[in-house]
């Protein structure tokens, strides 16, 4: 089961490094689904299925139809891939530069982290979840009200960024 | 001290209201200002007599020898006012009564600073006085190098002195008081190291960049040469004296353990600046320029008296400094009669003025010899103390400062036979005559340079 | 350094890397910013987790929630930035630099 | 500094030349390069630039203060007044009449009076000590 | 832009201040400033113009990532110690983090290039906001935490005011020399934060009122670069008799408000032992005060040839509001004597 955990973060890190090399949208909105992914799996391995569960939902699910569609937007006809030996030294220098960092500083027998990986199986993280869920309607609804508000904000701010009919539609210009 | 604070301030107010029918602004002004000066004189006299803590507060007090720069100061801001007549008279009303108030308010940040017993006070209003005179030269000039002149004249006092406040700040977390009155009788410093003797300069370096010591006298001829004539006149009669009094206040109160060794560099400098100013106004060709070169050698003079630390070195500087506040100032009002006629400020252009201008030629003549320290006059007494001093400091110095009192007497009567003796050059055939304005000015400068000769202790200080 | 400790904060470090090297595309700019987010939302997840704090467990919706807005903001921009700029190159957001 | 020294170097031929006394040529003046030279005669109407018109044109009496001659001579009579009869001779005057400036006098006398003193009491004239060591009190070298 | 949507916009940009102002966790902190940057962007973008959408862009992308370094900064020190508590961050790396994060937000050198350009693509009431308001919340942050050694706090300050004078020396557009400024003034108050969060407190406050009352002056005068000061005296002839005060207050000479916080910061640091540190600091502040004097050669001291039809606007009445520009201008000028009572405004 550790190895698992071991493999996610792993992922976890490659993935942003997909997304930090800065080759063409696509890839990078691929890295993202990919620590998403991996971030699932390593919130799961906490225990936390309710957490993982949003960030699958909402991230994978909402969010990168929007990247998608926003790709598209930035669409090239010569798009920067592995291809280019550039990106490729650039990945691996990152990856090198995590790696080292990793065998020095990560200490051997820490276990995976806040607690161990038996109490991390254990039922008592799942109840302090559900809990923390429905504290969020109870004492934190102070901050759900401001979190509306800020959506709400949001949508004015989108609309006030992208208005104005006389510039015309959304184009990209070649 | 109120006694001339609040009329100064009641001239802003006057300055604003006025509606003038038969005198002008500006000579209701200057009248306003003399009997400011007036009270001045009561209240000198009165202070050296009943030298007490009555006339004491915190922030303000008169010492020995303030009442010299003060009176000074409120004598000279009517004479500005005066003189500026010609320069401000095609200037609409609103412009005059702002010209006015800008020279009201340098009036009031120099009663402020010539008072202050805190040493932050005198910090402030020394500070404080930069912004008028920085006005005064920028905006009221004429050449379109008054802008630089404006900037070497901010930079060099404020470079100089930004030191001086973070030392004053040490020095009041070292004593616990920054008040002139207390800090007399506060333990003697313990400056031994390295870090105290970079204190020391930082006391002292604004204020001879102020004065100004030769080295860092660049701004001075700019700022004289460009400024109008009162800026001028300002500049060489009393902000170069707040150098010297803030250097006489700094040095006795808090400086004296380590001011024996550490002044040997500035005395050198000073003399050096002395002759080198000297030989320097020898080959002007720019009366403004000559007058403020010979500012800066007079004041080399003055820096050596003060930085020996005799009494007589003090008494001196004092003497002199009042001498050539009013000398200095004559000259360049003198010079500035010539520049109103014929609109240049050069030597070779207006020469042989006696043929034109004889009563002038008197005051040039008067002025001249007091700037090169005749006899019975009070810059000769300045002058011989100082010398005296500094000769009991190290014989050496005679070299120099006889050499500098040479060169004095040389280019003073260089600049006379220039502008006066001599066939008058055919151009200058159509002047003015000299106003009736003009001699008053002259002399409300002069008359009481020449009525000093008959009681000189007025302005002796502490020797009597 | 625990292993994810050490895992979340790598990945942000990259995305702050891929966000202050970057040169080409906005969009890849606010993708990287989108990464840091989500290895912020990870560690909330796993702190939260790994304390039993129940009052603290729903602090990474909240972030979640913020972050959509700062995302949507941002394509707002890029939206905005294509209109008058014609492209969403970085290069070409030089407008402002005389 | 240093920059400047060639620029010596170019100008000491010059300097050293033997030129002669003045710096004004001795030419005939020959079109517009002559006109602007120094010591040539210009008319006098040439004078009335710089926009000005002599204020004596107006009025003779001409003080220096106002162009009005009403104004003029008031402000002429204004500024003597307080400056030469006020400032000067009335200020000279209380000046010198005033009793004991400085108290110098007083102090004077106090010294001779205490010098008449010290020789009758056949003591030096000065005194090494400025306090008199007798009424210094010391802190004892021992307990408290 | 739609009133409504203006008044959530600025209600909105209060309250991410005041959020942050109020709270002790790192999310809440976070979330104001997120908060703060959302509600500014469509200000800063509203007419359209390719200069402020780019400003705009550039303003996202830094806020954005200074927020998300500061709320990485937070969890990091939760992992650490435990503690979400603003006050109690004990840990000296989420400090120091925490300490760059927010000079990037705040724009402190060496973290400042992008606070010209932004300045550069906005107009002059958007300017005054971001020039004020928006450091608000940062810098409340800022005075909280208690910073473990104090050599980064006082490198910041030292290249905020080097960094502040230095870049506005050779410029002539008059917003980037007031973003410039804005970092120079701000490394003061950086420089004193961690010895005396209540005179950074006092210098905040004045350099609200002096940089206001300069925006606002420069608004009336509708201009952007030095060249467009020159017809500014026959526009306002009194204002700019006021102008060249303002400032150099806002440079700090003496006489006047500006001077009170610098002289007391310089009191504070020598009293701390840095005299060197005091020293340095105030001859920096030298070459911010050239180019204040820049613009009062060009507003104040010389009078430029106009041509008739630019000499008549000052016998006409301004459309704009002068009251708050009077009040600002005259207490960015003549506070100085009431030092003690604002002393006693902002003891903490």
């Amino acid at each position: 089961m550790a190895y698992f955990v071991y493999l996610f973060m792993v992922g976890l890190v490659l993935g942003m490094a997909v997304v930090a090399v800065n080759l063409s949208p696509y890839f990078a909105a691929f890295g993202l689904v990919v620590v998403a992914g991996m971030g699932c799996g390593v919130i799961i391995s906490f225990g936390g299925s309710f957490l993982s569960l949003v960030l699958f939902l909402i991230y994978l699910g909402g969010m990168l139809v929007v990247f998608a569609y926003s790709a598209a937007l930035a669409a090239e006809p010569f798009p920067e891939s592995f291809g280019t030996t550039g990106a490729v030294l650039y990945f691996m220098g990152l990856v090198g530069v995590v790696g080292v960092f990793a065998i020095l500083y990560i200490e051997e027998g820490s276990g995976l982290g806040g607690c161990s990986s038996d109490e991390v199986m254990g039922m008592s993280s799942c109840v302090t979840e559900y809990d923390g869920m429905s504290q969020m309607y109870g004492p934190g609804g102070f901050l759900l009200v401001l979190c509306a508000w800020v959506l709400l904000l949001t949508l004015f701010v989108v609309l006030e960024m992208t208005r104005g009919s006389s510039r015309g539609p959304l184009r990209s210009v070649k | 001290m109120v006694k001339f604070l609040f009329p100064t301030l009641m001239l802003h107010i006057h300055a604003d209201l006025t509606n003038y029918r038969l005198m002008t602004l500006i000579t209701q002004s200057s009248g306003h200002r003399l009997m400011i000066a007036m009270i001045n004189v009561h209240l000198t006299l009165k202070m050296a007599q009943w030298l007490d803590e009555q006339h004491l507060n915190p922030y303000m007090a008169q010492t020995p020898y303030l009442p010299h720069f003060v009176l000074l100061t409120c004598w000279l801001l009517p004479l500005m006012i005066i003189s500026s007549q010609h320069h401000m008279a095609t200037e609409p009303i609103n412009r005059q009564r702002t010209y006015i108030m800008l020279l009201t308010s340098l009036q009031f940040f120099l009663i402020l600073a010539f008072s202050a017993t805190e040493l932050i006070m005198f910090y402030l209003m020394f500070e404080a006085t930069l912004l008028p005179t920085l006005m005064i030269i920028t905006r009221w000039g004429n050449q379109a190098e008054r802008l630089n002149a404006g900037m070497y004249f901010l930079f060099y006092t404020l470079a100089s002195s930004l030191p001086l406040l973070v030392a004053l700040l040490l020095l009041q977390n070292t004593t616990g008081t920054l008040s002139l009155l207390t800090l007399q009788y506060s333990n003697p410093l313990n400056l031994s190291t390295y870090a105290d003797k970079l204190w020391w300069a930082g006391c002292l370096i604004a204020f001879l960049v102020k004065m100004p010591l030769y080295g860092a006298h660049l701004w001075l001829p700019k700022a004289h040469v460009e400024a109008p004539v009162a800026g001028s006149m300002i500049l060489a009669a009393v902000l170069l004296k707040l150098g010297g009094y803030g250097m006489m206040r700094m040095i006795l109160l808090v400086l004296e353990p380590l001011s024996k060794e550490l002044s040997y560099p500035f005395i050198v400098f000073a003399l050096w600046g002395v002759v080198m100013t000297g030989l320097i106004c020898l080959r002007q060709t720019d009366l403004k320029s000559l007058i403020a070169y010979s500012s800066v050698s007079h004041m080399g003079l003055v820096v050596g008296g003060i930085l020996v630390q005799t009494p007589w070195g003090f008494a001196g500087a004092l003497i002199l400094m009042i001498a050539h506040g009013l000398t200095s100032s004559a000259l360049f009002c003198l010079a500035n009669t010539n520049y109103e006629r014929i609109h240049s400020r050069n030597i070779l252009l207006a020469r042989g003025l006696q043929m034109v201008l004889p009563l002038m030629t008197t005051w040039w003549f008067i002025a001249s010899l007091a700037n090169l320290a005749l006899p019975p006059l009070p810059n000769l007494m300045g002058e011989l103390m100082i010398l005296t001093s500094l000769i009991n400091w190290s014989p050496w110095t005679l070299a120099l400062t006889g050499a500098g009192v040479l060169i004095t007497a040389s280019y003073s009567l260089y600049m006379f036979l220039m502008t006066q003796r001599g066939p008058l050059p055919t151009h200058l055939i159509a002047l003015d005559p000299s106003h009736s304005r003009e001699h008053l000015l002259m002399a409300l400068h002069l008359l009481p340079l020449l009525l000093l000769i008959f009681k000189p202790h007025l302005i002796w200080g502490w020797v009597s | 350094m625990t292993p994810i400790l050490f895992a979340f904060s790598s990945a942000f470090t990259l995305g702050l890397t891929g966000l202050v090297f970057h040169r080409v595309h906005l969009l890849s700019a606010l993708l990287c910013l989108e990464g840091m987010m989500l290895s912020l939302y990870i560690a909330l997840s796993t702190w939260s987790l790994g304390m039993g704090s129940a009052s603290s467990s729903a602090l990474p919706l909240f972030l979640l929630a913020i972050s959509a807005c700062e995302a949507g903001a941002g394509l707002a921009i890029l939206v905005a930035t294509a209109r008058t700029h014609g492209t969403d190159r970085l290069q070409s957001l030089n407008l402002l630099q005389w | 500094m240093l920059t400047r020294l060639p620029r010596l170097g170019l100008s000491l031929p010059r300097l050293l030349r033997n030129h002669p006394v003045r710096f004004v040529s001795q030419s005939k003046p020959s079109g517009a390069a002559g006109v602007a030279a120094v010591t040539e005669l210009h008319p006098p109407a040439e004078k009335s630039d710089h926009g000005e018109v002599s204020p004596y044109v107006k009025n003779p009496d001409y003080h220096g203060f106002s162009d009005d001659p009403v104004v003029d001579e008031w402000n002429m009579r204004v500024g003597f007044f307080f400056g030469i009869s006020v400032a000067l001779v009335i200020g000279g005057a209380f000046i010198h009449y005033l009793p004991d400036h400085g108290m110098r006098e007083w102090a004077r006398r106090e010294a001779e009076r205490v010098i008449v003193q010290r020789e009758q009491e056949g003591v030096p004239l000065l005194s090494e000590y400025y306090y008199d060591p007798n009424k210094i009190v010391v802190p004892g070298s021992g307990e408290e | 832009m739609s009133p409504y949507i203006l008044a959530i916009l600025l209600f909105s940009l209060g309250l991410g201040t005041t959020i942050t102002f109020s709270s002790t966790h790192w999310l809440l902190a976070w979330v104001g400033l997120e908060i703060n940057t959302l509600a500014m962007l469509p200000l800063m973008a509203q007419n359209h113009h390719p200069r402020a959408v780019e400003a705009a862009t550039k303003y996202f992308l830094i806020q954005a990532s200074g927020a998300a370094v500061l709320l990485f900064a937070g969890v990091i020190n939760a992992w650490l110690t435990g503690q979400w508590d603003i006050h109690q961050a004990a840990h000296p790396l989420p400090i120091a983090i925490i300490t760059l994060a927010l000079s990037l937000k705040l724009g402190l050198a060496p973290l400042h290039s992008w606070l010209p350009e932004v300045f550069q693509g906005l107009n002059l009431t958007t300017n005054l906001i971001l020039a004020t308001w928006q450091k608000l919340a940062p810098l409340a942050l800022m005075l909280q935490i208690q910073p473990p050694h104090s050599s980064l706090l006082i490198f910041l300050g030292l290249m905020s005011t080097l960094g502040g004078g230095w870049g506005g020396l050779n410029q002539t557009q008059l917003r980037k020399i007031l973003a410039y400024s804005s970092t120079a003034q701000l490394g003061w108050m950086i420089l004193v934060v961690q010895f005396s969060p209540s005179l950074t407190t006092l210098a905040i406050l004045v350099y609200v009122v002096t940089t206001s009352a300069t925006f606002l002056t420069l608004k009336l005068n509708k201009a952007t670069n030095i060249n467009m000061l020159a017809i500014s005296w026959a526009k306002a002839p009194a204002l700019m008799a006021l102008t060249p005060l303002v400032l150099l207050s806002l440079a700090g000479l003496p006489p006047m408000t500006g001077f009170m916080p610098k002289w007391l910061i310089l009191q504070e640091l020598s009293k701390q032992g840095l005299p060197a540190t005091a020293t340095i600091t105030a001859l920096t502040a030298l070459l911010s005060l050239y180019y204040y004097l820049r613009l009062t050669y060009a507003m104040t001291l010389t009078m430029f040839p106009n041509n008739i039809t630019s000499t008549p606007p000052w016998r006409l009445p301004s459309a704009q509001l002068t009251l708050p520009l009077a009040i600002l201008a005259l207490a960015a000028i003549s506070l100085l004597p009431l030092t003690p009572a604002a002393m006693a405004l902002v003891a903490l």
